[in-house]
């Protein structure tokens, strides 16, 4: 999925001296502002503000997001309420802001975890070969033809509903992608001949793998890490509309929705606010993986063309 | 001889980041009829961009101006449906990298072919037109037959390739061919072939061509006239052996004597950015014998030996005798 | 290629098998009394008491070792039998039946949808590269796939339900029913198909072989549609297999949602009431057309690009 | 390199145009003129006819009246008979019931007592629950017209039993040669017509031999599975069903002022109740589960929570029920009495971190649900808040069907919120003996017995005389209530959503969920 934009401007620009001494990508994020990589931009600011109200949520909230009084039920948008009350009067806003936290910890846990698992197989898989690497892609193949659904249902009959549960059910699917990532940038590095010069200088095959795969894969890595955030929040808000997240009274997106829809003509709010929510975090960080994408993909730094 | 493109202060400047950036710098050719002129130069001193220019290639952030005169008629005023007429007609071009320049998913003959055919064409024309590529296939020294007709470029070596992209170039029997970087692609061992198989159209068919090149053996041995581009400017241009004998700019001499045969001294430093270009003469900070009229002052191009013009601050105020003594003990 | 394609087949069967097995294992292992499970979704949970539970037991045949079910069930798969569902009381390859092809229809309407809107706004973008129409449908794509469908539904119901009454709410009668949910289904497929399109067709119009085929002097229309649009749709085709699997999960839910008598609402229903033969049947049909559609798509791949037969295929 | 945008635009607009242009041509056509099609939102999926299935048994018997029971009970729990026009008991475990002579199945064979006796039989086979709900052990012809029940236990309750659903009584040619459920041929006013099994759409039309009067203008019965209450809600808003039920508990309001529906809410025969979890060393001091119910407010989650559907429970059973005693001790809400009866019980804030403590412990209190029932989720959260003011710290879980009873067995609870119809079996002991008996599931579950209660129970079970059930019941409640292991805590309601066109419709809280009378008319 990785998207190639090429446009001739960038295929005028000259290769400029190189910068020394400068990490790689602070090297680049720097010459991506200068490019106005706008959706980077938008993206980190958003990315952050999301990020700072779901760690000061406590203080943020103007009520406690539990707190339940059935004598303030159903009180649409007002002054008091900017979004409204839900049925059981609780605040909706605050219990948006408290759910952040539910959901970017889920969304990260699973990217972290599977990223982690998904590299270190693929690159396993793809550095030994031969029977390994074909087991490895029985059952990659295996995984992406069982639904997700399934796992999520049959992990949350195992160990019980619950946010954690959800990000291992979700973690068993998503690693196979940055599992075959990973595995195809090995057999590509494997054949490489500084590789050889490694392996002829005698490194044996761990320092390979870490010293002279990982800092390779890892742009790639990071590349989908963050095209991926924005998905699994997604994810995650249809497993807990299904009623497999966390569970209530704990302020989850997914589950505020799934409960709003029975009021939803009564009291739109409920449904419309949570929803939102989930929208605009998705593209906030959507918007950053695009950002991310647009300023790692070697393809795209190295086709400067000169003539 | 008649002329048949004239270029006339030439400059191409490109929109990047909000800010232009200068390419050709009043660049002024002629090209007679049935003459091959070549321009050298190095990498990214704006030869291709001048061959672009005349085909209307350029990309949309490109704004050009000065004349270019096709028979007398200015090229650059068209729009493109009626330079559409011209283009791949009565002007066409040889691509470089011929590993780039055919479409990976069409068979190589459809392509030539595709040069000549209409939208409209009858059943009739599409026969006769495979025809003609076959011929052509075969003139070029390609395999003639439905099966190579067929292939798909992947299945092509590159000499073979680069004689596929000639063939489209040459199929309409062009007035004017733009060649671009024709051996820059291929194995030294077929540069000849290529070379060769341009002379033999420089023979045969009496087209001209815009040669564009950094060969410069291969330019001495197919150009009537030399064109040295550095920096988006014709520093010098001349007829061939005068160009290669007696270089006037020391930009030329320095290029000569990179050549293997002659001697393979590299030049110092490098060409600089367009976006940091120095004041005066574009090449003063890597020239010998700089003097402060280069560092402050643009140079004019004065011809020197007759159809021999060099854009050079030494020759401005010496005269011819001097001249060639100077061109002589360098 | 004939030899390509069988060793392909033969993965089909080898990856359904290792499907069906951990489908089975995975359902069965899960605690929960099956019997119990029965009874509450056949009979209600008024019903379940200690000699109910004696006789589910006895009558479904669920005193056999796993080991023994699983040889058994296997054994019945290969001869293309699937078992009875406990909840409909009939045998799970005849629900199939009648189910598959309305997940079919709304897949392949949602498909159709997103190919409908999804080509020409790709293709407009890249040929508009940086200009308002490319911000727009980068933007909106963007946007599109950020929200999650299940809420879109409930919007798209409230709109065209129940305030313009155009459309009807859920269920499957009339051709006006399928408009929203593959509507909904449509959205996200359409965002990404556009924009690989997109990026697909700026990285093709930066090739060489677009500037030559200019040069030939051909029209636009002949540049764009007959040189690059062709090189920029093997990616794309890639990225529709992929697709598949969203497809399968989305109609899980949009299914649920407008009762859409599927493959994906029968899943949710037999996993949620542990109709074992018939959570087994889904998964093994959904893993069946997910691996036959990517299996089209490798091989309508590599008779689209001719370089795939020179790298061997295998990727 | 420009395109038209216009054109492009154009193209696309003309794609789509034509996709549903030629899906138009497939649109289905209306039924035709002149037919009165009255259409039902079922609320779970019907995936099977056969009447040893649940759902698909009521479906066929309430909502669309194609199959009848022996004998049916009236919307104050009075028997009435049906398809038997008397019946007897003849011993401790036999009962001969008289069948009418001028029924016939809508196959057009008689109804007879080998038809009842083979019906009842491949039921109690194929419907693994029957044999224990019922008591039936075998069944005998005595002659064309009368049947004899043998029950396994001693049981007074059979006439009520035999209005369960369960024990409809289907024509043979329901059955194919397999053994396969195909048809289902009842007796009923409607006669199936169609039945699709991918989307559970049942249609039916009247039966010209019926054998009873019947003054109704419909011509035919459509219901569909709807199994999702919001989507019920939103069908019936559109106009595209007249009769849904279920519906969420907001459209109350928002449908009270819209034309062409009516909203209505009534109270049925199903409760929300807590069982306490007596394995848990601090709820078996019977103080505390008292506290524990004087800490919630029922008033307000009946008024502002359920939204006014369901109400407040008066005892045990639904007011309206005859052997309800609502003569015993609800335990109103009074936070003060709750916190003091805990401090007395010894659940204190020992250790001042702002919770009650038992033994030195901190009480964590887990409360299950099943996500089936609309009102679980909301209970369970609103009652885990009242705790909270308590200090009691409680957390709660919503389980799905299987997962919940799979929770439920496990034991892992302190609380657990069921709701049950307590009129399941129409008798005054059904309720009291599935859920409170020591020998039901539910009881074993939280370690619930007091043997006395068993005694009235079974004495109540046992007797067919009904003053003397009536009473038996009563007293039972009595205990039961002092108790409070097992305590309701709301009374079920349900939302209806009718079009206004719908006449003579009229509702029972004596069937389980409700019922669509056969009179039932369109305008």
């Amino acid at each position: 999925m990785m998207e190639k934009p090429v446009s001739v401007t960038e295929s005028l620009n000259y290769p400029r001296p190189k910068l020394t001494g400068i990490p790689k990508y602070l090297k680049v994020l720097g010459r991506s502002f200068n490019q106005k990589n706008s959706m980077l931009t938008l993206g980190i600011i958003f990315a952050t503000f999301i990020i700072l109200v779901a760690i000061f949520a406590p203080v943020l909230e103007p009520y406690d997001p539990t707190k339940m009084d059935l004598a303030l039920k159903f009180i649409p948008p007002s002054a008091a309420h900017i979004f409204g009350t839900d049925n059981m009067g609780r605040d909706v806003l605050s219990r948006i802001i408290e759910g952040s936290r539910i959901s970017l910890s889920t969304a990260f846990m699973v990217v972290i975890f599977s990223a982690c698992i998904g590299t270190l197989a693929g690159m396993i898989s793809g550095f030994w070969g031969g029977k390994v690497d074909m087991i490895f892609m029985r059952i990659v193949d295996v995984l992406l033809a069982f639904p997700t659904i399934i796992f999520a249902l049959a992990i949350s009959t195992v160990l019980g509903t619950g946010a954690i549960n959800l990000v291992i059910a979700i973690c068993c699917i998503q690693w196979t992608s940055y599992a075959r990532v990973s595995r195809g940038e090995a057999i590509l590095l494997k054949n490489a001949e500084y590789i050889e010069a490694a392996k002829a200088i005698g490194n044996n095959s761990l320092q390979i793998m870490f010293k002279y795969f990982l800092p390779n894969i890892v742009s790639k890595i990071l590349i989908l890490a963050s095209l991926n955030i924005g998905s699994i929040i997604l994810y995650c808000a249809s497993l807990s509309f299904l009623g497999l997240g966390a569970q209530p009274p704990s302020p989850d997106w997914g589950a505020m929705i799934s409960d709003g829809k029975e009021y939803m003509r009564y009291a739109p709010w409920m449904a419309i606010f949570p929803g939102l929510a989930i929208a605009a975090s998705a593209l906030t960080f959507n918007m950053l993986g695009d950002g991310v994408r647009d300023l790692l993909d070697p393809r795209m730094c190295d086709s400067v063309k000169t003539e | 001889m008649s002329v048949l493109l004239e270029i006339k202060d030439l400059n191409v400047s490109f929109t990047v980041d909000d800010k232009q950036v200068h390419i050709l710098n009043n660049v002024s050719l002629e090209i007679n009829k049935n003459e091959v002129l070549a321009v050298i130069g190095e990498t990214g001193c704006g030869k291709s961009v001048t061959g672009s220019a005349i085909l209307h290639l350029l990309p949309d952030n490109a704004i050009v101006t000065g004349d270019i005169l096709f028979k007398g008629k200015d090229i650059t005023k068209m729009n493109e449906q009626e330079f559409r007429q011209l283009r791949g007609q009565a002007i066409a071009s040889v691509p470089q990298s011929p590993s780039t320049s055919l479409n990976p998913l069409m068979h190589v003959g459809n392509q030539v072919a595709e040069c000549v055919l209409e939208n409209n064409s009858s059943e009739d024309d599409k026969k006769k037109t495979v025809a003609k590529v076959h011929e052509i296939f075969a003139s070029l020294g390609l395999p003639r037959g439905e099966d190579f007709y067929q292939n798909y470029p992947c299945e092509l070596s590159g000499g073979m390739c680069q004689r596929v992209l000639i063939a489209m170039g040459v199929i309409t029997h062009p007035e004017l061919l733009i060649v671009d970087e024709p051996t820059k692609a291929v194995d030294w061992a077929l540069r000849k072939d290529v070379v060769d198989v341009f002379c033999e159209l420089k023979n045969e068919m009496k087209c001209a061509m815009l040669f564009i090149t950094h060969d410069i053996a291969a330019a001495k041995y197919v150009a009537d006239r030399i064109a040295v581009m550095y920096c988006g400017e014709v520093v010098e241009i001349g007829p061939t052996d005068s160009v290669i004998n007696q270089p006037l700019h020391p930009y030329t001499k320095g290029l000569i004597a990179s050549m293997p045969s002659k001697g393979f001294k590299v030049m110092n430093g490098f060409m600089p950015s367009f976006q940091d270009l120095p004041k005066g003469c574009r090449f003063s900070d890597r020239c010998e014998c700089t003097s402060d009229i280069c560092i402050n002052n643009e140079p004019e191009i004065v011809e020197i030996a007759e159809g021999h013009f060099a854009k050079c601050s030494i020759y401005k105020n010496l005269n011819v005798s001097e001249l060639f003594k100077h061109a002589a003990t360098s | 290629m004939i030899k390509y394609i069988i060793k392909r087949i033969l993965i089909v069967f080898i990856v359904l098998w290792m499907v069906a097995t951990l489908t089975f294992f995975t359902v069965h292992v899960t605690p929960g009394d099956t019997a119990n499970a029965i009874i509450v979704s056949v009979y209600g949970e008024d019903a379940v008491s200690p000699e109910t539970l004696e006789n589910v037991r006895a009558k479904f045949d669920l005193k056999r070792p796993v080991f023994t079910q699983y040889t058994d069930w296997l054994g019945n798969v290969v001869t293309g039998e699937l078992g009875t569902s406990y909840k409909y009381n009939k045998p799970v390859i005849d629900i199939l039946k009648i189910r598959l092809p309305n997940t079919l229809i709304l897949g392949f309407s949602a498909f159709l949808i997103s190919l409908i809107i999804s080509i020409p706004f790709g293709i407009l973008s890249a040929l508009n590269h940086n200009r308002p129409i490319d911000h727009f449908s980068r933007f909106s794509t963007l946007l599109l796939s950020s929200f999650p469908s299940f809420w879109i539904a409930l919007l798209l119901i409230i709109i065209f339900s129940i305030q313009l009454k155009v459309l009807p709410v859920s269920g499957m009668a009339g051709f006006t029913s399928i408009i929203l949910p593959a509507v909904t289904l449509s959205i996200g497929m359409t965002a990404v198909t556009t924009r690989m399109l997109r990026s697909s067709m700026l990285d093709v119009l930066g090739q060489d072989y677009i500037t030559v085929a200019r040069a030939k002097g051909l029209e636009d229309n002949q540049v764009i549609f007959g040189h690059a649009l062709r090189n920029a749709i093997p990616p794309i085709i890639t990225v529709i297999g992929l697709q598949i699997g969203h497809i399968i999960g989305g109609a899980v839910i949009i299914e649920n949602i407008f009762a859409w008598p599927g493959i994906g609402g029968l899943l949710i229903d037999s996993i949620n009431t542990k109709d074992l033969p018939m959570i087994e049947g889904c998964v093994l049909i959904i893993a069946f057309g997910y691996a036959i559609v990517n299996l089209i798509v490798d091989i309508t791949y590599s008779c689209i690009d001719p370089r795939i037969k020179y790298s061997g295929g295998d990727n | 390199m420009k395109l038209k945008v216009k054109g492009f635009l154009l193209l696309m607009v003309m794609g789509l145009g034509l996709t549903l242009f030629a899906g138009c041509s497939g649109a289905n056509a209306k039924t035709a003129d002149g037919e009165k099609v009255l259409t039902i939102a079922f609320p779970s999926t019907v995936t099977t006819l056969d009447v040893s299935n649940g759902d698909g048994a009521t479906m066929l018997k309430e909502v669309a009246g194609v199959i009848e029971t022996l004998v049916s009970v009236d919307s104050d729990f009075i028997l009435h008979p049906s398809l038997a026009k008397e019946w007897e008991r003849t011993g401790e475990t036999t009962w001969v019931f008289k069948l009418r002579d001028d029924v016939t199945f809508h196959d057009g064979t008689k109804f007879n007592a080998e038809a009842v006796k083979w019906c009842i039989e491949r039921s109690l086979v194929e419907n693994t629950s029957l044999a224990k709900t019922t008591g039936i052990a075998s069944v005998d012809v005595i002659d064309d017209y009368t049947v004899q029940f043998n029950t396994s236990v001693n049981t007074g309750d059979l006439p009520e039993a035999l209005t369960n659903v369960g024990t409809a009584i289907v024509a043979k040619s329901s059955v194919n040669d397999k053994g396969e459920f195909v048809t289902a041929v009842g007796t009923g006013y409607f006669k199936q017509d169609s039945f699709d099994v991918s989307s559970g759409k049942f249609e039916c039309v009247p039966y010209d031999k019926y054998w009873q009067k019947v003054d109704s203008n419909v011509t035919r019965r459509v219901v569909l599975s709807l199994s999702d209450s919001s989507t019920r809600s939103l069908s019936a808003q559109n106009g595209e069903v007249d009769i849904a039920t279920d519906v969420p508990f907001s459209d109350l309001e928002t449908l009270s002022n819209k034309d062409g529906v009516n909203v209505e809410k009534f109270n049925t025969a199903r409760t929300y109740f807590f069982s306490y979890n007596l394995n848990k060393d601090y709820l078996k001091d019977v103080n505390v589960r008292k506290a524990l119910i004087y800490a919630v407010n029922k008033k307000d989650i009946v008024n502002d929570l359920l939204l006014g559907v369901g109400s407040v429970p008066k005892g045990i059973f639904l007011e309206t029920m005859p052997w309800a005693n609502t003569n015993v001790d609800t335990y109103e809400y009074d936070a003060q009495k709750a916190g003091s009866l805990l401090d007395a019980a010894g659940v204190k804030d020992t250790d001042g971190d702002g919770f009650r403590d038992y033994n030195g412990q901190k009480i964590s209190m887990n409360i299950i649900t099943s996500s089936r029932r609309p009102g679980n989720s909301l209970i369970v959260q609103a009652v885990a808040g009242y705790f909270a003011n308590l200090g009691i710290e409680a957390n709660v879980q919503v389980l799905d069907g299987n997962a919940f009873t799979e929770a439920q067995k496990s034991g892992n609870f302190d609380m657990v919120l069921s709701s049950a119809a307590t009129g399941y079996v129409p008798s005054a002991s059904y309720y009291l003996s599935t859920y409170y008996h020591s020998g039901s599931s539910n009881a074993k579950q939280i370690n619930y017995s007091n043997p006395e209660l068993d005694k009235l129970v079974d004495a109540c079970k046992a007797t067919s005389n009904m003053e003397e059930k009536y009473t038996l019941s009563k007293q039972a409640q009595v205990l039961a209530q002092n108790d409070v292991a097992v305590y309701t805590i709301a009374n079920y309601g349900a939302v209806f959503v009718l079009s206004d066109d719908v006449e003579n419709f009229s509702y029972s809280a004596a069937v389980h969920d409700f019922i669509v009378p056969n009179e039932t008319s369109l305008k």
